[in-house]
């Protein structure tokens, strides 16, 4: 049995940075407001103090060279994890990411590993710039591991075993899980696998989604009956566990892709489109996606309670694929 | 700062041909360098001193409102404000004429808005999310611009309005008009690639333009020692813009150089960026306690505070400083309660126009308060009758 | 009957170009590269002496700047029409793109009226900085048009309605097609609307293609009988033609879906998923999707013909479809 | 150039609190700082100049010949040469030490490639698009870089690889190492954003890394009139990094300065920028006739070929160019008959590598052929024996 203690998802990241620093001195975080004030969400809290100034370093506003100077670190052997204030400000760093990071192995077989860390996400009045979902467009860049934890336990596992890959992997964090969500979370080098999760087994109908998704697919499925709703928690982007997926939607014959990030080429655009290819015999209904509609997301609360898919929606939608 | 090395071995004249022989740089010479303008001083009238002095006021109070409206929950999100900044928004903001375009105030920049006259009920409305006429409650505090009235709302990305600025001013030059576009932004926002994008075509292209720096010691916890070796101004002759360091607490300072700074650019001369330095006297927003901030740099900066320098000046004029506060209250007061009776935006409108489906709208003029602009390419406006939406009428705090 | 001449693609641009600035003197050039020299790949040959050097500027290397200044003129009442000089370094400037432009209208309601020339695309051994199809970064972008022609009276049809559109528009232009296609091309002001059109006409398979891809597809629907494939060529991205996509499908009942662009992610994931959802019914086979393999687009030609898709590739996939 | 005022008003130093009393910049003060060493001088032996000698006419007679299998279209894609730049690549890479890295060569700095020791062959295979170590055909001409021998393969987008070259600097810092990373980038990469990124950081943090700006007058047909109002090496200045502007056709003097830069780099000194003046003799690939280029200006740089130069100063020594000329051509013609013969990628790889699967390969120490260098931490390199790959024995060339 392994130990854990219960954990927001804030302190999982945290206590993931720190077992990741303890055990490799390679490993060091860099970001802004990072170091003695601890990042503007307190992620790397206490870190400062316990690894001092080179291994929790404050930067300068400047996100293509916060991306590309861990490139460059990561050449030489660290192990860079970078914090983004916002997801949203990676835009700034993305040709970095893209063509630096992402495009490194295929080209010269040198490896990248470096993380970066972005909080990333809406549902808490952040407003355009302040809720962004960006990683379908990491997804469509080669060479980019994708993950985006829901839980406490997977936020620690799954930044570990980032830290460990031997590739530039983005690591979206969902702001409004930080304080929101809590849970046991196993103590020491705890890792998780780039792998799906089944969140809740059901036979009739499987939701797809990942981060905050997975907990309004859960909201939704609690107004079910127990067993009939299938939620799968997707964890990583890239790679997609497609067995999982197409496992899951083989024995419930329907399925319902969920999506915070703008619907237009998102990740469950991907989700979806391999199930009409993969798994088309199987199904009993359409392949029904709801996402946020393409609209950058607005601050106040009417707006955009209306705008990110709900318990509420994705209640009605579950229905309609039930009685297709 | 490292050693700079004089250069080892400059090479002939000739050697350069580029600069010589291929220069077609000539080709885009600024319009307004042919036909040269008489420069004006920045004289202020009494009335003026006083519509500053209003302005400044009327910043620090709406903000204060703001923080007392945040710490009883009644904002979504966090508020932001420019307490100690005050002098530089609204100094720069009135050496500007009605056509010129700020793109654009950032979060300590009220003070531009309420010089160009932007509605201050409509202000409150953003700030508590409601239905208003801004930003229709779809952008966060301070995320706003009154379109007619020549502001352009800033995203949050530093600096990236600056170079909007920069495309303005293109336009203002390649159109032969007498117009600037001015950027404001903090000492952080000189980091981000952006800036140097800006700043090396403006120096190059000589564009009308003005970029106002507000050095306010931090960037958020960051402080500028860790932001840059050497400070903007002196930066900013690496790039063939003009520059100057003023005291971003000395409103008329900062109202000089930026006259100075247009009338530049209105003859030709190209940017300028002007390094306002000051202190954020708050937190970075009000969620933030800014403990990491030494007490005794507070102290001296808080004994410089720019209401109360410029309070002096004005009330030597014989100005009635207690009306003016008390009139500005009352506004104040008016605004935020109508404010907070206004319903939030209809969810219906959230996810309509996205796209522009009919003809853009165009840039309106602002307000020009400053006596040299009356019954100027503005319009009617009338030093100290600047602003009739905001309320701001000197003749009342002046009697 | 409107007059015609016979144009390259690249010629079809050079000409619209000419055309739009003719008609409106708020239309002007900026772009690395593009004056006396007329560009990298001469689409603005002979625009300089025509309209002199305001209307034709050469800048500075700086894409952020070329995007962000161009939303400042937009802004002024100018039309903008920037050129990126290879598509690929668009990243440089993606966050003027997506921020600044794309947001710009719902934001604040202020229009942008810009026009993003971007030459995309690969197959002429350009290698992976060279070749990109960077259009479903923009598709994920709320607030951007995206459209990418296949021939040369589109090229330029599209490129003027483009120019009148008052939105920010993304013109993928592919560097393959601009000496190698060569058409009938309206002479004036011709534009053409953002839908998508017709190819070839056939009732058994539906292939759905744009840009370099719709010329592929060709090739390949060539190859089987007359009236037997028929390929719809989508020209614009965003808005996405929905009707003619799924009236084609209901009509043919199956579809293969093409991508130049990487397949996680790509424009083809957006329209499988469509159709999965909305033309489920009509299916008579599941929803194939082919595109280039998640991988830089490598050099040599040997590697490169491996991972576009081919003809041959395409015919394989058909033949797979019709017998399933 | 713009006016630059001075500064009007400057505040008292001790309003700049963030500089006294929050500044925690000293936690990343370099380690080098701690324990300095000698600074040596920047002495070469006969040997030595006999090697740079023949750096210099690799380079040259590689890219002829490139330039040759272009034109008889052996090559796909276009072609891309360093012509009238040789002393710039061959000088700066000449003064590094084996575990000094470079991030990156660019198109036109095939002798740092040289220096370090890439094989010719290899060089020769990747031009043809055919199957090699050093880049497996993935990517086009000059986009490779042997890791093996501490150098990194560029990116195309401009200046993304000074970046990666301030993340290895700081990782030598902060494991205090005595290595320094290297990165070459021309005038025209100057504009965008990731240059101002890299030299602000560079500059803030005295990162132990040279920047080597290439002003060859041109970036494609554009003259670097319009690509800056100031000249590299001066705005270094607003950078905190040091710099210095060398004849970049004197292949000592570029060698010079970037030992200089070295030993401010391992001394704590942290960054320095080197702009070396030069002129690009060949269009900006073998596709462009350059016709734009001013013939005056062409022929005043072809009168100071860098070859030319410093084949006068290594006559003097006694060598015998003409024997170093010979071998040279033989081993190139070699190099290229064997890439000819080689076949092209097997299209079975074209999409492994995308992820690494197993443990990340280490960067290798690469040739360091100065003299000084010899029998130091590189190995057994000596002086004229640095390149057992690329044939480059001088013993050969001096008799
Ligand atoms: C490109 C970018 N990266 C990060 C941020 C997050 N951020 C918001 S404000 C801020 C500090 C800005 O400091 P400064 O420019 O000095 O302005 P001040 O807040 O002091 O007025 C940061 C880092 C941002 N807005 N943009
Ligand atoms: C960010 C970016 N934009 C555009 C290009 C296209 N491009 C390739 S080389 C070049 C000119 C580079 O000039 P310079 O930096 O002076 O180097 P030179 O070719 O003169 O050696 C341009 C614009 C690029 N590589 N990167
Ligand atoms: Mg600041
Ligand atoms: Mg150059």
């Amino acid at each position: 049995m392994t130990a854990t203690t219960t954990m927001t998802y804030l302190q999982a990241i945290t206590d993931g940075l720190g077992e990741a620093m303890r055990a490799d001195d390679r490993v060091f975080l860099l970001g802004e407001d990072i170091g003695a004030f601890g990042g503007a969400f307190k992620a790397t809290l206490g870190l400062y103090e316990e690894f001092g100034p080179d291994r929790v370093q404050d930067t300068p506003i400047a996100e293509a060279a916060i991306v590309g100077s861990s490139v460059g670190a990561a050449l030489a052997g660290l192990r860079p994890v970078a914090e983004v204030q916002f997801a949203d400000f990676v835009s700034c760093g993305f040709d970095q990411l893209v063509n630096v990071a992402g495009k490194m192995h295929y080209r010269t077989g040198l490896a990248v590993p470096m993380v970066l860390r972005l909080p990333s996400g809406g549902g808490f009045g952040g407003g355009p710039f302040h809720s962004q979902n960006p990683e379908a467009w990491f997804m469509h860049a080669p060479g980019l591991k994708v993950v985006a934890p829901s839980t406490p336990a997977d936020a620690k596992g799954m930044l570990i075993s980032a830290i460990l890959d031997p590739n530039p992997v983005c690591f979206l964090e969902h702001k409004n899980l930080y304080r929101r969500i809590k849970g046991e979370v196993p103590t020491g080098l705890h890792t998780e696998p780039f792998t799906a999760r089944v969140a809740c087994e059901g036979a009739e109908l499987t939701i797809v989604a990942y981060g905050q998704m997975v907990h309004t697919a859960l909201a939704a499925a609690e107004r079910f009956e127990p067993g009939q709703i299938e939620v799968l928690d997707l964890r990583s982007l890239v790679p997609l566990d497609e067995d999982a997926i197409l496992d899951s939607v083989r024995k419930t014959s329907r399925v319902l892709v969920l999506d915070e990030a703008n619907e237009t080429c998102a990740a469950g655009a991907q989700v979806a489109a391999l199930i009409a290819d993969r798994a088309f015999s199987d199904l009993d209904a359409p392949v029904r996606r709801l996402a946020t509609a393409d609209v950058p997301l607005p601050f106040s609360p009417t707006l955009e309670e209306q705008i990110l898919p709900t318990p509420d929606r994705v209640t009605e939608a579950v229905r309609e694929l039930l009685a297709y | 700062m490292a050693p700079v090395s004089s250069p080892a071995q400059p090479l002939p004249a000739d050697a350069r041909g580029s600069r010589r022989q291929i220069d077609r740089n000539s080709d885009l010479l600024p319009r307004g360098s042919s036909e040269p303008r008489p420069s004006e001083p920045a004289v202020l009238t009494p009335a003026d001193r006083t519509t500053l002095y209003r302005f400044l006021v009327l910043m620090r109070t709406i903000e204060e409102r703001g923080v007392t409206l945040y710490k009883q929950g009644q904002l979504p999100g966090s508020f932001y404000d420019g307490r100690g900044q005050e002098a530089i928004s609204v100094g720069a903001a009135f050496a500007l004429g009605p056509d010129d375009v700020i793109s654009s105030p950032l979060i300590r920049d009220l003070g531009a808005h309420l010089v160009r006259g932007t509605d201050i009920t409509e202000i409150f409305r953003q700030y508590l999310g409601r239905q208003n006429t801004l930003n229709q409650g779809r952008e966060g505090n301070m995320h706003f611009g009154d379109h007619q009235k020549g502001v352009i709302a800033p995203v949050s990305m530093l600096p990236d309005m600056m170079v909007v600025a920069l495309g303005l001013a293109m336009a203002f030059r390649m159109r032969g008009e007498q117009r600037v576009a001015l950027s404001f932004f903090g000492e952080g926002a000189t980091s981000p690639g952006a800036w140097h994008e800006a700043m090396n075509w403006a120096g190059l292209r000589r564009e009308p333009v003005i970029y106002v720096c507000e050095n306010n010691q931090l960037a958020y916890s960051t402080p500028s020692s860790r932001q840059f070796a050497v400070r903007p101004s002196e930066r900013a002759k690496g790039y063939g813009v003009a520059s100057e360091l003023v005291d971003g607490n000395d409103v008329e300072a900062v109202h000089a150089a930026v006259h100075t700074a247009r009338e530049r650019a209105l003859n030709g001369g190209g940017a300028t960026l002007i390094e306002a330095e000051t202190m954020r006297m708050n937190g970075h927003g009000s969620h933030d306690d800014a403990s990491y901030v030494d007490p005794e740099l507070r102290a001296y900066w808080e004994a410089r505070d720019p209401l109360d320098r410029y309070a002096q000046v004005v009330a030597e004029l014989g100005v009635d400083l207690d009306a003016i506060r008390t009139t500005v209250k009352a506004e104040v007061d008016a605004a935020a309660e109508t404010a907070l009776a206004t319903p939030l935006p209809d969810p219906a409108t959230a996810a309509t126009g996205v796209f522009c489906e009919g003809e853009p709208v165009e840039l309106g003029p602002g307000d020009a308060p400053w006596s040299r602009f009356a019954g100027r390419a503005g319009g009617p406006v009338q030093a100290g009758e600047a602003n009739d939406q905001g309320g701001l009428r000197t003749e009342e705090a002046t009697r």
